[in-house]
């Protein structure tokens, strides 16, 4: 599989090349990053054998070539505010955040890709107009706004579902309704006009020749092809669902990622952040290789 | 009989996948003569239409020699390319994508005009399209009207206007009448051999439609894989074709 | 653009035919434009007709129900909410149209070049659009605000950072599928330099899906500066931002709805008719092509 | 003479229905498909004789529809019946077992993300002729070596991709035959294929329809294709038909002037005349209504008549039809 090696080659570099952008970006700030942690008024002397004893007066290549061999050991530094290693916030924090992307997603791309074949069949008859106009409304509503109406509804109004996340799963269904609201919205967009475009593709003229109904033509054939590109776009959405996943788990108060990724900013954490975001960063390319593998065995012109 | 273009052992391969080369075209030595129409006929895949972009260096050869009217071309840099970029004109095989969809025929026509600035002024330039446009037979009105609302047949013929739009000496039609039905490929063969006797031009005309080669060319070159097996006058190749392959593809046209 | 003589450049200039005839426009056209030009309208007129101040706070009259003094009513520190629904909106379309036109314009000469210049500009561009689109936006915005702290500028820039990828890569696609048409050859073989090519073939051909990218990118700015504003890094008070606005009365989401619907009604309008628009456009020139 | 008729079109008539106005493409067709014999239906692009094909086994693009006459199919363990009232069900049953259908583009024709022996055995599967796998299996490689495929065990598991046009046209016919049908429809079969390649295939589809008695229509713009393959010929022209005859007497004795200005502007190996005999201006707008002769703008001896009256379609020798006034002597 060269042409996999190759993927795979390309995202070490463009991981290379996040973890140059971060290291920058957070060296960049105007003001000297341990005298903002340990706010003004303390005496030059600490505020010196504090920036020694965090290695940040050695020359920035120098820093970045020990943060790069740490990183691929495993230690992604010390977090300032927490005095626990970045690595260890990150173990703890990662499963919420796990659980509620495979949550969200799985609504998601369930919903999403349900309604776009309906709406691709009853094509310009009722079913398909509704569909349609929920998916751009669905695609139109931001995060927060959808977890807020869901809380309001919900919990206060019929009171069915808690109102934040207590450890239990029923606790974690609002939140990944939220969540996958708006990649549902897209998922149904694309898979309509997959489908769609597949229609008119001359081997479902050879289907029905043969003697499948349109209905079975579409089922047997044309959905595979259309799902090529649904199965790329729903890996280009794990990253906006990372970011969605920042607010939903501030508004339900899950310790995920995003909240540790919020309080790093909060906090101005620096190696708590960059460890965050370079671990979401991974996260994202994992799934874009994940997504080039189901095509490669679903598309046999893709296997050189 | 003067030669316009010669060419020595082409070769041009392309790179497909990660180690396999496919040998397009395969050491090929080719003249083509002043006034004269040569035809390169062959099946898919033969390399007529690699040769003739070959030959007008719009690719680069692999190896090889190509000399137009005894000067070499084949070694020039892309700027010294272009005063030979005028003297030979392409006309297309696909009506519908040879013609910027968002350019009005007026400025289509121009284009060559403009970018050579052969007038000084609009008003000659206009002129000179109107001229053009009355060769091709196309009415004055289509000046202004876009591409798509136009026919296959009078689409071809807004691609030949701006091939000749800068007199060229040689003019090449690459599976031109192709894409088009009977009837209007008869009034397109017949507008390209008026304009050839007019004009004076010297044509290179790429096909695989065998029938169509005999009416419009003086010499013909049967090409195969990448390699010109049989050259000869219409007349001969036709009546006595000595090269097997040949004499397959004659006994293959449905009717005959 | 080499010296190069001005009959030339003017006819070059004068050659892109840009909207020369633009037919009448259906109404899924008309009406979306139509919303959005009303609410942009009111954003503009309102907070300077309306009595109240946007920003002034005014305890007295703290969170009176919506009637005639205050049409939607008053939030936490006395603020009429309806000014500054339009005034938040004035701010949010201003943080999402500049990054927008900005990625759209860096998307733009980023896919060209990725299509246009060959293998080198196309892995450099590849592996930058690459490494943007690696991270969740949200978390670039963070890196960002963590530096230069919770100021326009840096959500303007956050915002481009996110957007010009994706941008980048859909024109750099559209770019090569028009150099297989064989009206670039055409102009190859008659001599059109590079730069031309690009000036009258590639550009007025990328212009539809340039269009559409630029609708369907500003909603996407909306709902990032909204999102970021309710997270609390993004406009910063005393500053008026729709998504800041649903952060200061999220609090009070159960007893008064209300200071919550405005604003976010509000997103969600401006989201919907650009997304609708985007749509309609986009239909309107597969028709044309 | 209608019992032995396999298929008649009477005064069929396809129009694409728009939400305001409907356009006429088939303007009431007449056809008869003789069992065991391979019909032409022959014309210019935009003539309509792809849209007559498709309405027999009702694979109509969504925007078009039958709005008017009828589609007799007759057959002996169904007797007669009127395929365009057909509902979709019972339609598809019909088609892969009775009706089968070649298409021109053999490489979109073809299922990409299918093996090329599944999709033939799909046939069987689908229409309950072989339930056992194996045996199938077996009737697919069969079939495959019929068509001319070598090693048709291996090539069952061939990706349609790594197949060449030609041989894909194979798998087409194939898939067609598999269910031993009554009549085959080709749309341009070989169209998209290189001048040796389709020998090959239109030699195939000869063998097969005289192997099996089996009917075909097939449809082209190539006069040569009918020639060689056809016994009986229908010219069409924006929408009907304007002659119809055996091949030997449309070629010898060509009636309307239509068909006679398209068969002299074929050029011809061997014979190189200064210029191709052309017809003036070319094919109008579908949109254009005549209230004469179709044709009359562009033919070279019309006379009043031809303006202002529609030519029926008289019969002027055996088997021989023509629609023009001059064909009746005026």
């Amino acid at each position: 599989m060269p042409a996999l090696l190759r993927r795979f080659l390309g995202v070490v570099f463009v991981l290379l090349g996040v973890m140059l952008l971060i290291f920058i970006m957070l060296r960049i700030i105007p003001g000297d990053p341990v005298s903002v942690l340990l706010n003004e008024h303390v005496n030059p002397a600490t505020v010196e054998k504090m920036t020694e004893s965090l290695g940040l007066n050695k020359p920035l290549p120098e820093q970045f070539f020990s943060y790069l061999l740490g990183a691929l050991k495993g230690d992604l530094g010390k977090s300032y505010y927490m005095r626990k290693p970045v690595t260890a916030l990150i173990m703890e924090a990662f499963p919420y955040t796990l659980l509620l992307t495979v949550l969200s997603a799985a609504f998601a791309w369930a919903f999403g890709i349900g309604t776009g074949i309906i709406s691709a069949i009853y094509n310009n008859r009722l079913p398909d107009y509704i569909f349609r106009g929920l998916s751009l409304f669905g695609i139109s509503v931001p995060v927060f706004i959808v977890a807020l109406s869901l809380q309001y509804f919900i919990y206060f109004k019929l009171s069915l579902l808690p109102l934040t996340y207590n450890g239990s799963l029923q606790s974690m269904i609002l939140p990944a309704i939220a969540l996958g609201w708006n990649s549902a919205g897209s998922v149904a967009r694309l898979t309509r006009s997959s489908l769609m475009g597949e229609l008119e593709a001359p081997y479902i003229d050879t289907a029905r020749a043969k003697g499948l109904t349109t209905r079975q033509a579409i089922v047997r054939h044309g959905l595979r092809n259309a799902m090529l590109p649904v199965i790329t776009m729903m890996a280009l959405q794990l990253s906006s669902m990372l970011s969605g996943a920042v607010i939903t788990e501030s508004i339900f108060s899950i310790s995920g990622m995003g909240k540790l990724a919020l309080t790093a900013v909060q906090t101005r954490d620096m190696p708590l952040l960059q460890g965050t975001v370079l671990f979401m960063a991974f996260v994202i390319s994992m799934g874009n290789i994940l997504a080039d593998v189901i095509n490669t065995i679903l598309d046999p012109r893709l296997r050189v | 009989m003067q030669t316009l273009i010669s060419a020595r052992n082409i070769k041009k391969s392309f790179r497909i996948g990660r180690k396999k080369r496919f040998l397009a075209v395969n050491d090929v030595s080719l003249d083509i003569f002043k006034g004269e129409t040569l035809a390169l006929v062959g099946e898919s895949g033969s390399g007529k239409s690699t040769l003739a972009k070959l030959l007008m260096r719009l690719i680069k050869a692999d190896e090889g020699s190509i000399a137009f009217e005894g000067q070499e071309i084949e070694e020039l840099s892309e700027k010294e390319m272009l005063p030979f970029r005028r003297e030979m004109q392409l006309v297309f095989q696909d009506p519908a994508s040879s013609l910027d969809p968002r350019m009005n025929v007026r400025d289509i026509i121009a284009e060559p005009l403009e970018t050579w600035k052969v007038y000084d002024s609009r008003e000659k330039t206009d002129e000179r399209i109107m001229e053009l446009l009355d060769m091709v037979e196309l009415k004055e009105d289509s000046l202004k009207r876009y591409p798509r609302q136009f026919s296959g047949g009078q689409r071809q013929r807004i691609s030949i206007a701006r091939a000749i739009a800068v007199n060229p000496k040689l003019l090449v039609c690459d599976e031109s009448v192709s894409a088009l039905d009977v009837c209007v490929q008869a009034q397109i063969l017949n507008l390209l051999k008026k304009l050839k006797q007019e004009m004076d031009l010297t044509c290179l005309f790429i096909s695989h439609d065998l029938s169509v080669v005999s009416f419009i060319a003086d010499r013909v070159c049967v090409m195969k894989d990448g390699e010109i097996c049989e050259t000869a006058p219409g007349e001969k190749l036709f009546k006595s074709p000595e090269h097997e392959y040949t004499r397959y593809l004659l006994s293959s046209i449905p009717g005959q | 653009m080499s010296s190069s003589s001005p009959s030339n450049k003017e006819t070059v200039m004068r050659k892109v035919p840009l909207f020369s005839r633009m037919p009448i426009l259906p109404p899924s056209v008309t009406v979306p434009a139509s919303i959005i030009l009303l609410i942009i309208l009111l954003a503009l007129l309102v907070p300077i007709v309306s009595p109240y101040d946007a920003l002034r706070q005014n305890l007295t009259e703290r969170l009176s129900a919506p009637g005639t003094a205050h049409i939607l009513g008053t939030d936490a520190l006395g603020r009429d909410c309806f000014t500054r629904i339009f005034y938040g909106t004035r701010i949010s379309l201003f943080v999402a149209l500049i990054p927008t036109a900005f990625a759209v314009l860096i998307g733009m000469a980023a896919g060209i070049a990725a299509a246009f210049f060959g293998k080198a500009a196309d892995a450099l561009v590849t592996w930058l659009s690459d490494v943007t689109l690696a991270f969740p936006g949200m978390l670039l915005a963070m890196v960002i605000m963590y530096s230069f702290g919770g100021s326009f500028s840096s959500i303007v820039i956050s915002i481009v950072i996110m957007e010009w990828g994706s941008i980048a890569r859909i024109v750099r696609s559209v770019t090569l599928s028009i150099l297989e048409n064989e009206y670039i050859l055409a102009a190859r073989s008659i001599g059109v330099k590079r730069f031309n090519i690009i000036i009258r073939h590639i550009i007025p051909n990328l212009i539809p899906t340039l269009i559409v990218l630029f609708t369907l990118n500003i909603p996407a700015s909306i709902l990032s500066e909204s999102s970021l504003s309710f997270l609390g890094i993004g406009i910063q008070p005393p500053e008026v931002s729709l998504g800041l606005m649903v952060n200061e009365s999220r609090t009070l989401l159960f007893n008064k709805p209300h200071l919550v619907l405005g604003p976010a009604g509000m997103i969600m309008l401006l989201v919907l008719s650009f997304n609708f628009l985007g749509d309609a456009l986009r239909d309107r020139f597969d028709q044309e092509v | 003479m209608s019992e032995d008729l396999l298929l008649e079109l009477r005064d069929l008539s396809v129009s694409i229905v728009g939400k305001k106005e409907t356009l006429p493409i088939v303007k009431g067709i007449d056809l008869h498909i003789p069992r065991g014999s391979i019909v032409g239906l022959v014309g210019e692009s935009g003539c309509g004789k792809s849209m007559t094909a498709k309405s027999i086994n009702n694979i109509l693009p969504p925007f078009a529809r039958v709005t008017g006459g009828s589609i007799i199919w007759r057959t002996e363990a169904s007797g007669e019946v009127d395929l365009a009232l057909l509902k979709e069900k019972e339609m598809r049953k019909k088609c892969g077992t009775e009706i089968a259908m070649v298409f021109q583009e053999p490489m979109t024709s073809l299922n990409p993300l299918m093996q090329v022996g599944e999709q033939i055995k799909e046939v069987l599967t689908i229409h309950g002729v072989e339930r056992d796998n194996k045996k199938a299996k077996d009737r697919v490689i069969e079939m495959l070596s019929k068509v001319g495929i070598a090693e048709p065990a291996l090539r069952y598991n061939a990706w349609p991709h790594e197949l060449s046009g030609g041989m894909r046209q194979r798998v087409m016919i194939a898939m067609a035959m598999i269910c031993q049908p009554k009549l085959l429809i080709a749309d341009e079969p070989t169209t998209a294929l290189d001048v040796t390649i389709e020998a090959q295939i239109l030699s195939l589809i000869k063998e097969l329809c005289r192997n099996n008695s089996m009917s075909a229509l097939v449809i082209t713009h190539n006069m040569g294709v009918v020639s060689t393959l056809c016994d009986y010929v229908y010219v069409m022209y924006l929408g009907s038909v304007v002659e119809s005859a055996p091949v030997k007497e449309l070629f010898n004795n060509p009636c309307h002037p239509y068909t006679r200005g398209l068969l002299s502007s074929i050029p011809h190996v061997g014979d190189n005349p200064e210029f191709l005999h052309t017809i003036p201006g070319n094919v109008p707008d579908m949109k254009k209504h005549f209230k004469g002769c179709d044709f009359c703008l562009r033919c070279s001896d019309d006379i009043k008549q031809c303006f202002f009256e529609k030519p029926a379609l008289t019969e002027t020798g055996a088997g021989h039809f023509v629609r023009c006034h001059r064909s009746l002597g005026a």
